[in-house]
């Protein structure tokens, strides 16, 4: 197909709403726009005036995907602005319910939303039939991080009891072993799902770009770090600004973004490029069975990156309850004083870096906020990527280019409910 | 009984529905019996709890007569979960029943006297097992007269039996209802209306009316207003009821469990129990 | 019995509700082998205009979405909706208390005149609603518990009194006696107490029952510490789109 | 048989073996409070606990039971469920005694209902006696249920050290001569267990400002008293004072189809009289619509029919539902300001006063 137009409404089998719309003349691309037409719903409008106490759960109800994450960043910006330092305890928990959301959304993506593309079917429903034992391990792995959230945060999603220097509920030292127990179990049908990715034929394109995620010197970093590039320097995640640049496209309610480059990239891939040395064992077989290698270009890799870090979730969270374990379970005191100031907090979600900012006044109320949101991030790559990619498949028929088009937009697995909660580029 | 041998009082006997007859466009007649074989063995204004399983439970007035034995029949109304389930089910359907419950009317008190029997809309469904045990000992009871109240002529029911009650010469039978229709060539006006054009012997009489609550308040002014005395004056109470077995506290009306101390009461208890009407 | 054809929808949410059906893992294609899904963007290709059940999640925050609620209603016998932003308005309605113009521009800047919006509403706010599975997110037993009763021809379950009654017969704690404030005693159960059995405070996400007490419960707020201003908060959070956060 | 003695250091082992035999139930610490709940280790059983937030009643009549299960289909098959494990419940103070002693009337009387009878008759109870109150909720003494006369298996007083234990059952008797710890109580021990009753009875006040007898008919006198509406405008209708309650045992049954819609189960779960629909039948009438009517009804259950069924106090004055009240309703307050707003010496005194004045 040369000539005419694509119009993909609505990508299905990702969260949120998102449109292709291409317009091709003799071969090349007139126009390619990634739209995203999802109703904002201004969060950080939304929060000024209620109390700092409240934020982590607001926030959390920016997405239903990386609602822990959200808790998180929302709870170390205020957190920072108080000038609260949470214990080692709140710590270590905080970072195995991220590894469950982390692992409950990438099986999510990779099982449920993506492999349907590799296997040719439109949803996972069909392969309960043509390949149920897979769809079974992968239901398993999927439930036991749902389990392993719910035992952690009271649900799956909009967790409950993480608040504001502490934890309202602490699980109980047996509930840990048991949820170890179940990690352990689970490695093998990781192990299988490595083994049935490693047979996939995953488009080959690359396209060099810039990817963006925190870093730490003791561990592949999840709950928090410096912002690192793999085009090398890092910066501190309250000079956030300093490197991260968004600015409003007419065709989007979502943001866009760029760092020194034109356009960056976050998520697994851009975690596994800048801090493929501190994976875990486990996650460097994964990577090594799957092929997967630093610097990595191909964005359809990033399914694979996905992958390998649920093999690195799986693994870390048996050294944070074995970390836990030995310190044994304490009720800590979570009393905070309050006071005014500002402070950020970045974590990294399933889908990058996601920054929170808040500004509190002296009783602690919410003045002003500012939340940059990884998919918001990739949209200019995505968009990018898209441009590069048309040229390469024009050959094939209308149908093909739009799985194609589709298929690269699912594999950034965006969060397009997320990415429409914008921040305000006037910080109050 | 369970495996290990214990009974318990919230199993069903199995029941088939054998005929099911639509009367009215909200009301139902189910022919039904045990598949257990025995009889259910009943008095007049009992009731069971009807299951649907899968559904739930729900009582039910035994609208037949308990001397007509082998099959019972249901008259239900359609007004919620259990009760439109049963109007989806055909003929061969199984459903479960517990009783019968409750104490029915007290009929060997009622032998040789007048009766009086004052049924409104739905409230004939229980009221019919009496009628039709009395009709069927006819001898052993007085006048009988009978005041049925319906909203509309398309909600009477059991029409056939009120033609056939109309033809007998022992039977006074008064129909009214609230609003009439084109075809309606009968009295008009609620069931009160129909007390002027009947006179009775106080002393000799006993009343049953059995009805919505709202009904209540009226129809016992008339009663007593005719000189009947409050022992003598029947009425069958409707209340949430779950376990038919005095436990489960929903049918409660003061210190009175009605599946078991009711559903049927003489004015002079419910003299005692403010909560009643 | 005919399978019947469903459809689940969403507008504007944070879609935690659709993820709870996802949730339900092999319960899920149980489900499935119950009733015909025919559209559902989340996690299928492909769409289908002829369904007697819609699944509607998300509230009601643009003109344009109006209309196309109006439409799903006039094509579904049945409209079900999906978790509080679609019961209640949710989380949604908290920016209903800022002028819209001054929304806008507060996120987007001198780029505001490109985005429109209205205040948030819930479905019902727009057409009519005949079940709703409450809460944020929704429950997934509950919501398995609504759908078969609509196989069934049921009332859909859901309770009409307050979480406190999950609450008590769970043996908790009241957070009241832990120094906290809590909105159980007028939210509609069926989430089986979560926030309190994890420690927290009922933030209301369920919605009032249908005849709150809530003079007596507004006392004992304040008899509890908080002000008028914090009482309003609270019940701001989610169930803004009501009188009683007004 | 003379009084046994177990000395505390051989607790453990008693309740060991215990253990070794059936469920093992008694109060246990959760979030600053206590509950009822099952052990695995002697050392999470906390015997020193004042009073639980929920009564025991839950192990008789669990908060959801499945009665009754079922297969749809061509051949509908329905088969009841009774699930009734081997317990011991362990720590039981006098007030729940008396109360369970009050639902084995209720679910033995006309109709025994085995779902709760094989529950209670497969259960063990080891009851410990207060030597003080637990709070200031605490009205048992008033009801006349800091004493209890039977209902029991064994029943223990903590006299320091050790135990003094009581038997009210052959099998109580059989558990206390089989167990190597338990020991004659010496003369010393008796000694100390005379000083700890005497010490026991004046730490507890009356509370009532009348004597229980006397309570039934100051309700009957207090059907219209203006205070139930006042009750009514402070109620939340929460359910929680029912659902603490020892003596309250009122249920809702429900059905529930499996997923696959061809089995299922009926449960039976806890009601509530405080809960807006629990008297609401078809067509929407609702007999007891009004807050203060339902409040109305919970005392006068409490208070007036119960007694009346049972011939048993049906308030046994644990104070769990004043201690869970968020709008401070409390049964002593209730009753008192009844008696004291009431007509002077109740119904009966009335009759006699008017009598007097000749009319
Ligand atoms: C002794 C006795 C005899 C009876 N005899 C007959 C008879 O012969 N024939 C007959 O048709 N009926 C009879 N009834 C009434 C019958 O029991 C009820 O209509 C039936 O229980 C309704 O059950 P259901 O599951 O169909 O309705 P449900 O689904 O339980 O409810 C039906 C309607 O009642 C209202 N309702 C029910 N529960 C609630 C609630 N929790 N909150 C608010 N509203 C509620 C609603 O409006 C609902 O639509 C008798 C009742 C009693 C007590
Ligand atoms: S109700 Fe809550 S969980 Fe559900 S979609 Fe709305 S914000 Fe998300
Ligand atoms: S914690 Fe909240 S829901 Fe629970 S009993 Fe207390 S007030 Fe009610
Ligand atoms: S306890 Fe309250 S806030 Fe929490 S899930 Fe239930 S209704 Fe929602």
């Amino acid at each position: 197909m040369r000539d005419g137009k694509i119009n993909v409404h609505y990508v299905t089998r990702v969260e949120g709403h998102g449109n292709i719309v291409v317009d091709l003349k003799d071969g090349a691309v007139k126009e390619l726009r990634w739209e995203i037409p999802e109703a904002p719903r201004f969060f950080e409008a939304m929060v000024r005036g209620r109390s700092y106490a409240d934020a982590p759960h607001i926030t959390s109800r920016i997405c239903g995907i990386c609602s822990i994450g959200h808790t998180i960043a929302s709870l170390q910006g205020i957190e920072a602005a108080l000038g609260v330092q949470p214990s080692e305890q709140t710590v270590l928990l905080r970072k195995l319910i991220l590894h469950a959301e982390t692992v409950q959304s990438h099986t999510l993506h990779v099982f449920y939303l993506a492999t349907p593309d590799f296997l040719g079917v439109n949803s996972v429903v069909p392969l309960a039939t043509t390949h149920r034992e897979d769809l079974l391990r992968a239901i398993r792995l999927h439930r036991l991080a749902n389990e392993w959230s719910d035992l952690l945060g009271g649900r799956t999603t909009h967790p409950i009891n993480l608040v504001v220097n502490g934890w309202t509920r602490l699980p109980a030292p047996d509930e840990l072993r048991g949820l170890r127990q179940r990690i352990t179990e689970a490695i093998p049908d990781l192990e299988a799902w490595v083994g049935i990715f490693k047979t996939l034929e995953i488009p080959n394109f690359q396209r060099e770009t810039e990817y963006l995620a925190l870093q730490r010197d003791d561990e592949y970093a999840f709950y928090n770090g410096v912002i690192a590039s793999t085009d090398g320097g890092t910066t501190p995640v309250p000079q956030y600004r300093e490197k991260i640049h968004e600015f409003v496209v007419p065709h989007s309610t979502a943001k866009h973004a760029r760092a020194a480059r034109e356009s960056f990239m976050v998520g697994a891939l851009a975690r596994f490029n800048n801090n493929y040395e501190k994976l875990s064992p486990l996650a460097r077989w994964a990577a090594e069975e799957m092929g997967l290698k630093p610097i990595c270009y191909n964005p359809f890799m990033n399914n694979v990156a996905q992958l390998v870090e649920v093999a690195h979730c799986l693994e870390d969270s048996m050294r944070l309850i074995n970390e836990l374990l030995a310190r044994g379970i304490k009720e800590e005191d979570r009393s905070v004083e309050v006071r005014g100031g500002t402070g950020v907090g970045a974590t990294e979600v399933p889908r990058g870096i996601l920054i929170h900012e808040y500004t509190l006044d002296d009783q602690g109320t919410i003045t002003g906020a500012n939340l940059i949101i990884p998919t918001n991030m990739n949209h200019n790559n995505i968009e990018r990527d898209l441009k590069a990619l048309v040229p390469a498949i024009v050959g094939q028929s209308q149908e093909e280019i739009t799985l194609a088009l589709e298929m690269l937009v699912r594999a950034y697995d965006p969060c397009i409910s997320c990415s429409t909660h914008l921040l305000n580029v006037r910080f109050a | 009984m369970t495996d290990q041998g214990i009974s318990s009082l919230y199993q069903p006997t199995l029941a088939e529905m054998v005929k099911i007859e639509q009367l009215t466009e909200k009301e139902k007649l189910f022919t039904l019996y045990l598949k257990d074989g025995r009889d259910l063995g009943h008095r007049a204004g009992q009731f069971v709890e009807v299951s649907v399983f899968g559904i739930g439970e729900a009582p039910i007035s035994v609208t037949s007569s308990p001397t007509r034995n082998g099959t019972f029949e249901l008259c239900v109304r359609q007004v919620g979960d259990v009760t439109r389930a049963l109007h989806r089910l055909e003929p061969g359907s199984i459903v479960g029943i517990r009783g019968p419950f409750g104490n029915g009317f007290p009929v060997e008190k009622m032998r040789g006297k007048d009766l009086l029997f004052a049924p409104g809309g739905l409230g004939l469904a229980p009221l019919r097992s009496l009628i039709q045990q009395v009709l069927d000992e006819r001898e052993s009871f007085g006048r009988v007269i009978i005041l049925y109240g319906a909203r509309n002529p398309s909600e009477l029911l059991f029409r056939d039996e009120l033609a056939h009650w109309e033809a007998r010469d022992d039977v006074e039978l008064y129909v009214t209802v609230d609003r009439g229709d084109e075809n309606w060539t009968g009295h008009v006006g609620v069931i009160t209306t129909l007390f002027p054009e009947i006179t009775i012997n106080p002393r000799n009489t006993i009343a049953v009316t059995v009805g919505p609550p709202v009904m209540y308040r009226f129809v016992l002014i008339e009663l007593l207003s005719k000189g009947i005395q409050d022992g003598n004056i029947f009425l069958s109470l409707e209340r949430r009821m779950k376990c038919g077995l005095g436990k489960c506290g929903h049918c409660q009306i003061n210190n009175v469990y009605v599946c078991q101390k009711g559903p049927v009461f003489s004015y002079a208890q419910l003299k005692e129990l403010p909560e009643a009407i | 019995m005919m399978k019947p054809k469903i459809a689940i929808f969403d507008f504007g949410c944070c879609e935690g509700c659709q993820l709870q059906i996802v949730n339900l893992e092999e319960e899920l294609l149980d489900l499935i082998g119950l009733v015909d899904v025919v559209s559902w963007r989340e996690a299928m290709t492909g769409h289908s205009d002829d369904y007697d059940i819609a699944i509607v999640e998300g509230s009601i925050t643009r003109e344009a979405e109006m209309e196309r609620l109006k439409g799903i209603r006039q094509k579904a016998k049945v409209l079900v909706a999906l978790g509080a932003c679609a019961h209640i308005g949710g989380i949604n309605c908290l920016k209903n208390f800022f002028d819209m113009d001054e929304v806008l521009e507060y996120v987007y800047g001198k780029d505001a005149g490109h985005f429109d919006t209205i205040p948030a509403r819930p479905l019902s706010a727009v057409v009519p609603v005949d079940y709703a599975v409450p809460g944020c997110p929704i429950d997934r037993r509950e919501f398995l518990e609504v759908v078969k009763a609509l196989l069934l021809g049921k009332k859909p379950p859901i309770p009409n009194y307050p979480v406190c009654v999950e609450c008590r017969a769970k043996g908790n704690v009241c957070v009241f006696d832990k120094g906290m404030t809590c909105l159980g005693p007028v939210t509609r159960a069926g989430c089986g107490a979560i926030c309190p059995t994890y420690g927290n405070k009922c933030e209301g996400c369920r919605g009032l029952v249908d005849d709150p007490n809530l003079d007596s419960h507004k006392e004992v707020l304040q008899e509890h510490g908080l002000s008028v201003e914090q009482i309003l908060h609270s019940f701001r959070m989610f169930d803004g789109y009501m009188e009683v956060a007004r | 048989m003379p009084l046994k003695v177990i000395d505390k250091k051989n607790m453990a082992s008693f309740v060991t073996s215990l253990m070794k035999e059936r469920e093992v139930v008694g109060p246990v610490a959760k979030d600053g409070k206590f509950v009822f709940s099952p052990i695995d280790d002697y050392s999470q059983l906390r015997l020193d606990c004042p009073i639980t937030l929920l009564p025991p009643k839950q192990f008789f009549l669990p908060h959801e039971e499945p009665i009754l299960k079922y297969k749809l289909g061509e051949a509908v098959r329905s088969e009841p469920v009774i699930e009734a494990p081997p317990r011991a419940i362990i720590g039981m103070h006098p007030c729940d005694i008396n109360a369970t002693w009050l639902l084995d009337l209720a679910f033995s009387t006309d109709n025994l209902d085995t779902n709760y009878m094989e529950k209670r008759k497969k259960a063990i109870i080891i009851g410990l006696d207060c030597n003080q109150p637990c709070d200031e909720h605490a009205f048992c003494k008033s009801m006349g249920t800091l004493t209890v006369e039977g209902g029991y298996d064994l029943f223990l007083t903590d006299i320091g050290d050790a135990y003094v234990v009581d038997y009210g059952s052959p099998t109580g008797m059989e558990l206390l001569a089989r167990h190597k710890g338990a020991r004659e109580a010496t003369g010393a021990d008796m000694a100390r267990f005379r000083a700890v009753q005497d010490a026991k009875w004046p730490k507890f006040t009356y509370k009532l400002e009348m004597s229980i007898s006397e309570l039934p008919n100051l309700l009957g006198i207090s059907y219209d008293s203006p205070l139930w509406e006042e009750l009514g405008k402070k109620c939340l209708a929460c359910g929680a004072c029912t659902l603490v309650c020892p003596t309250c045992y009122c249920f809702d049954i429900v059905d529930r189809l499996a997923l696959n819609l061809k089995e299922g189960q009926r449960l039976r779960r806890w009601d509530s009289c405080q809960l807006p629909e629990f008297a609401t039948v078809a067509g929407g009438e609702n007999f007891r619509k009004a807050r203060s009517s339902r409040q109305r009804h919970r005392f006068f259950r409490k208070g007036k029919y119960l007694t009346e069924m049972f011939g048993k106090v049906g308030c046994v004055g644990c104070g769990r539902c004043a201690r869970s009240c968020l709008v401070h309703i409390d049964p002593v307050e209730v009753y008192n300001t009844l008696k004291r707003t009431g007509i002077p010496g109740g119904w009966a005194q009335r009759e006699v006063a008017a009598y007097q004045q000749g009319s």
